[in-house]
């Protein structure tokens, strides 16, 4: 019952939406070059998975995306351990996280280029260093703003160092590292658009670079709805299942 | 008739002892109640503070003097109850016992080593619990064997038996959320007794119970202390509970916190919290505790034409 | 092996047919493995190339220029032409512009800042009489990307601009302009350089053979293509949608392969000029820069001596 | 000497009675104290709980029965204690009142109005407390106020009056945690206090005090419901403090929370908690918790064979 | 004497790192046109501030960077709101919010043309469409994730709707909110640089696009350290201290 409600909500919302689109396009303020109309867009995106070039770029990406992602969680973790176990480290780097964080991925591509050469790991490197840094601020942030005693009683009952880490520094931040984890997810997916922007490697990335090289607003559009809808189910699947685990553990929710 | 307590504890060094006489009445502040400390100088203390006084800052600079002077010596094996006004300082009298704190001055010493931070051989139940609520309340109990490195099979049995001693079994696979206050009260209780500390740091912990059941936890924690042999500070604000439980209770003055006197408490266990002797004992305990109560109030009205 | 940069674009028809019909494979034996890489940008292929990523990059003259310069000479050479032409100033059609006297007060796009259209269209401002906005004149120099030219076209907020092929195309058949200046007219013999061969200079010193071997099958494949050209086009768009995985229209690639030509000629002094003329307006630096080493045109000639055609200089 | 209770409550509605005799003590389970339960039909009741059950959930997908059956009638101004075992649904019944959960099953009425969600008119004290901590202690204890959007001078001087109510005076400005335990109760208290609600429901808000902070708190808690004629709904673990308050002391059994009786408590007012009258009055209701205890107990043992 | 220390640990940590940097280009592993000597970058810093370039950029980007972040979080705020209060729009929008948010700028840059023209509201645009999400989303795991007490202890009181949003969910979900800015930040920036590639408009996103259209790898670093720096001042002077008031408030830090 409440799952049928549930569609039907999206089921309206999403037809809604399409409809101001299709109005606005019928009212052909912009030409339609440039604001085109959801059957242009569907065109293109029946034209994509029929040429395979979307099922190839939608392929090739989410694989760059999942290896890239899953390597800035590890690293972003460790680094986050090292800013948290080194009060070195913490003074120097701590300050320093939000401002690397806000280097534009155009930044890396020169150095992944001379590092990794014309590879995938080249673009991998410009996702890692795209994502990283964010998962990093959200430690940083989980272990200094989550409540001092979570802290104290792990202390008392003997956890130190890495253990103290891993059993109760790590879950107890475990609400902000969801929240980093999503903004990771996004700078992921913005940095590997500009990563396959190093040479032409068919992911969606270079279809909207071609989108945009050829001022195919339709082409455009339907990759974008992709990456939407790509983004939708990867939020639906891991980021929601995980926040409701975490929020059933805690008591987030409702419980009658 | 005098009854020594339990323990090897020496009544001559305590302020003030609390006697029950022939006919079951109390006595109290007649002459040989009232002794003067004397502490013997080769006493070997489990746990002993020595000048300890802590300030915490509050806002823009100005400092709060929560503990001034404290000197307290717990031998081994000891049960000593601390009470004292609301605000006195008791929660952070343990907080620096478990080296979760520094004194801004004094030392304190566990086994004559300064304590420079958390030991697993002193436990704190604190005040505000700090449960796990990432963790089920098995795994919460579990904790600190974990930590510890005790094997995974006895730490099921033992988290199993704590938590039938404190009639939790069947919230083994709860979340902390899904329990009510004393619930949470008796989780914090198995989690700290399951870690078999050598001292253990109490403060309040049967403050959320009912009655009976407080009175069962009070049989068994006495219980498991004659068993291990461990010292045991208890925090209560509850003067009964303090002679139902302490050799000795150590009554702390309203801000600063510093020692205002020391009770031995001469009883013979096992003692009830309804006992009249409990009772007629307490009476004494909680006249010196008026008075620092009205100091407080006192201070209240001073602080509010200041 | 041998590893050759190139863009999915019309401009670079050498690679683009190449590799659609393994033109360069076949050419120089089994024992050479050509690898490809595309990109989406000059800036990228130079930093590939700086990065040893790749030895030999099919370029415009402003990154060959740019890299040239940067390495202090060190790191390219250009080694041969590959097409010419394809670059016009289009109007759009309603902007009122009749004659050079009208850009007065008009907004004129260039592709980027102090690329090599940027600087043809200050040129041919200043030639015009025609000062530009930041030297106190009135008209309005943009650098916007090629893309969002059609988009200010179409939005009429931009009257004209100086842009490659296939954008002057576009921008004719989409964005509702005129071709006003075909820049070949401009230029001795109708042409000048718009993509041209580079070589890494350490390949080129490691692998003479290899590269002469390719300078020869590109020569080949510049004759074959001016000799098929339906059929080139036809190669050219395949392979820019299999790339890409969007082909151009086909009307649009007939228009504007008709405005360039493809060529091994490197069209030296075109480069040299538009080099200078860009330093001439503020652009590549203080110094005026030392173009005398970029070309490398010894390979090229032996192999067009080879063929009994006559040596470039 | 059967002394009638200060308000306008009629003791025929209990199912038992508490009297003093002559001497002074305590006859429990005499024939008159006990009378049969009759509801006069037209009472108009504050608060009526009507069959009230509430199951909560727990992990994948079963659930735990923590109220059944509820039904409670609380006169206008009437002082109601609710006591019972650790975990038996005090809470979640207060919760239940306050709007903040709906039933499973039954209705709460308000002046015979449908609960379905919070008002101004009920207040509660959290046994968590639920204190701010982006507030100072005097804008926490503003915040109802301004909620109800009572003028900010009237606001300014009710929370002065209630800082000195509570002793926190000096606290104004202090943020939350850096308040002890049993400060932070009575910035709760004050700030249910200073929104002068119709309804008040305490969750043991008194637990984390001391003995003689809550006998005054007692004393001042009395003087505000007479003053005011305030219904209170008043939940502690402690027996002698519900007899010592009360009008009327309901008793839960162990899970599932059931009224398994009602205390109609005659005694004069003021009383004080150590009176021997309330201690004798508090064994009979501890002789009935004992039996919930041992339930819970037996229930345990239960739960660990199957 | 506290901050005397943090400040040579951090004077030790900045000449470690151009100790590195400067034995790594010392070692002509790469050529200097690739890996330019710090003596190179600063000769560029020099050059760039002599000509009066990079402090127009920094000025220009400045300007935009603080009415687009703050357009953000006044925008990201509102939609949040919306979002909270409304359970139509938080079943649908809420599982959008991160995979619009992973749209790269590049899709914005079409449409601010479209919509704004060449003018300073494109960028701005292209900025708020780039951070805005990443406020929004923090905004929603600060409500769903911060404990329920709060809730119940402000609806109790009397707080409901608007009231229950701005005194209760807005000050609790703080700590989150806060996170959310500082990758709403960053996120500000990226957009930035790429607002600025849509026409030449003086800002330091144009001058890091002139110096990689130029392979100026001396260039490019020098705006890299511009970035970075103007971002450690803006974290050390807004986010630490909006953290220390809060985990000051909050008691997150030792209080002795
Ligand atoms: N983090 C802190 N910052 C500032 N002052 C604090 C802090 N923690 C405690 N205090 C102050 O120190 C004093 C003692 O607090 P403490 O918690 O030790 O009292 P307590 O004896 O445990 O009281 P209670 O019985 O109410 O729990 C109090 O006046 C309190 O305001
Ligand atoms: N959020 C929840 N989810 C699942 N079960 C819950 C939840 N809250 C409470 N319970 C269960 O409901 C029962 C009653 O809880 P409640 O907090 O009302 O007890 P209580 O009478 O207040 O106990 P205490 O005196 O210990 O505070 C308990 O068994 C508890 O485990
Ligand atoms: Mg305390
Ligand atoms: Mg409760």
């Amino acid at each position: 019952m409440k799952s049928v409600k549930k569609v039907g909500k999206h089921v309206i919302f999403y037809a809604a939406l399409l409809g101001i689109w299709a109005l606005l396009a019928k009212l052909k303020i912009w030409p339609s070059y440039v604001f085109p109309a959801p059957l242009g867009v569907l065109q293109s995106l029946r034209d994509g998975f029929a040429d395979h070039s979307f099922w190839i770029g939608i392929g090739v990406s989410m694989k760059r995306i999942i290896v890239g992602y899953a390597l800035s969680i590890v690293l972003g973790m460790v680094l986050g351990l090292g800013v948290a176990s080194n009060k070195f480290l913490e003074e120097t780097m701590g300050g320093l996280l939000v401002s690397l964080q806000s280097l534009p991925s155009i930044c890396w591509l020169p150095l992944a280029v001379l590092w990794f050469g014309l590879t995938e790991k080249a673009i991998l490197f410009v996702v890692v260093m795209g994502s990283l840094l964010s998962i990093t601020i959200a430690m940083e942030d989980g272990r200094t703003q989550m409540p001092k005693i979570y802290r104290m009683a792990g202390r008392n009952l003997g956890a130190s160092g890495l253990k103290l880490f891993w059993y109760v520094l790590l879950p107890a931040s475990l609400p902000f590292i969801l929240s980093g984890l999503k903004q990771g997810w996004a700078f992921a997916w913005r940095s590997l658009i500009s990563g396959e922007m190093i040479f032409v490697s068919l992911g969606l990335g270079q279809l909207l670079m071609t989108g945009r090289d050829l001022n195919d607003m339709s082409l455009v559009i339907a990759v974008m709805i992709l990456i939407v809808v790509i983004g939708f189910i990867v939020d639906g699947l891991i980021f929601r299942t995980l926040e409701k685990r975490l929020q059933y553990k805690w008591g987030l929710t409702s419980a009658t | 008739m005098t009854v020594n307590s339990r323990n090897a504890f020496t009544p001559e060094t305590r302020k003030v002892q609390l006697r029950v006489d022939a006919g079951g009445r109390w006595k109290a502040g007649a002459a040989p109640t009232i002794a003067p400390l004397r502490v013997n100088p080769t006493d070997t203390a489990k746990v002993s503070l020595k000048g300890i006084s802590l300030q915490y800052k509050t806002g823009n600079g100005s400092r709060l003097l929560a503990l001034d002077d404290i000197n307290l010596k717990v031998s081994p094996g000891e049960f000593l109850c601390i009470v004292g006004p609301s605000g006195c300082g008791k929660s952070t009298l343990l907080h620096l016992i478990a080296g979760l704190h520094q004194p801004s001055m004094g030392t304190v010493l566990v086994d004559d080593h300064l304590v420079d931070g958390p030991g697993t051989d002193r436990i704190l139940i604190f005040q505000e619990l700090g449960l796990f609520p990432w963790l089920k309340v098995g795994e919460n109990i579990e904790f600190g064997m974990k930590m510890k490195g005790v094997p995974k099979s006895e730490r099921r049995e033992r988290v199993q038996h704590h938590l039938r001693l404190v009639h939790l079994s069947k919230f083994k696979d709860s979340y902390i959320h899904q329990l009510s206050g004393g619930m949470r009260q008796r989780v914090a209780l198995a989690r700290a007794l399951a870690t078999e500390p050598d001292v253990l740091l109490m403060d309040e912990p049967f403050a959320a119970l009912d009655a009976q059941t407080r009175d069962l936890l009070h049989d068994e924690l006495e219980r498991i202390w004659a068993e291990t042999g461990c010292t045991i500070i208890f925090v209560t604000h509850n003067v009964r509970e303090a002679i139902r439980l302490g050799d000795r209770v150590a009554l702390l003055t309203f801000r600063p916190g510093r020692v205002k006197r020391e009770y031995a408490v001469n009883l013979p266990r096992p003692r009830h919290l309804e006992d009249p002797s409990v009772a007629l004992a307490a009476r004494e305990i909680l006249d010196d505790l008026r008075e620092e109560i009205n100091k407080s109030i006192a201070a209240e009205y001073e602080g509010v034409q200041a | 092996i041998i590893r050759v940069g190139a863009f999915p674009n019309m401009t670079h028809p050498q690679a683009m047919v190449g590799k659609a019909n393994g033109w360069f494979e076949r050419q120089l034996g089994p024992n050479v493995k050509i690898e490809w890489t595309s990109f989406n940008a000059g800036p990228s292929a130079i930093e590939a190339l700086f990065a040893r990523a790749i030895d030999m990059a099919y370029v415009g003259p402003n990154p060959s220029i740019t890299g040239y310069v940067r390495s202090q000479g060190e790191a390219l050479r250009i080694v041969a032409g590959a097409a010419s032409g394809g670059v016009s100033l289009v109007v759009r059609n309603d902007s009122g512009i009749q004659k050079p006297e009208d850009f007065h007060g008009k907004r004129v796009a260039s592709p980027q800042l102090g690329n090599t259209q940027d600087i043809a269209l200050r040129a041919w401002l200043q030639a015009h009489g025609l000062k530009t906005r930041d030297k106190g004149g009135d008209v309005q120099v943009l650098p916007i990307a090629n893309p969002d030219q059609l988009t200010l076209f179409l939005s009429k907020q931009l009257d004209a601009a100086w842009a490659p092929e296939p954008w002057a195309t576009r921008l004719v058949r989409e964005g509702n302009g005129t071709i006003f200046l075909d820049e070949r007219d401009l230029w001795p013999h109708g042409q000048f350089v718009i993509t041209n061969l580079i070589v890494s200079t350490k390949f080129l010193h490691e692998h003479p053979d290899l590269v002469k071997n390719w300078i020869r099958a590109h020569v080949e494949l510049t004759d074959w293509i001016n000799a098929h050209l339906p059929e080139s086009k036809r190669l050219i768009n395949q392979q820019i949608q299999k790339e890409t995985g969007k082909a151009l229209n086909p009307a649009v690639l007939d228009d504007a392969f008709a405005r360039m030509s493809v060529t091994y000629d490197p069209l030296r002094d075109t480069l040299l000029t538009s080099a200078r003329s860009a330093f001439q307006l503020g652009f590549l630096g203080k110094q005026q820069p030392d173009l005398s080493g970029i070309y490398d045109l010894t390979l090229l000639n032996e192999v067009l001596q080879e063929k009994g055609k006559k040596a470039l200089q």
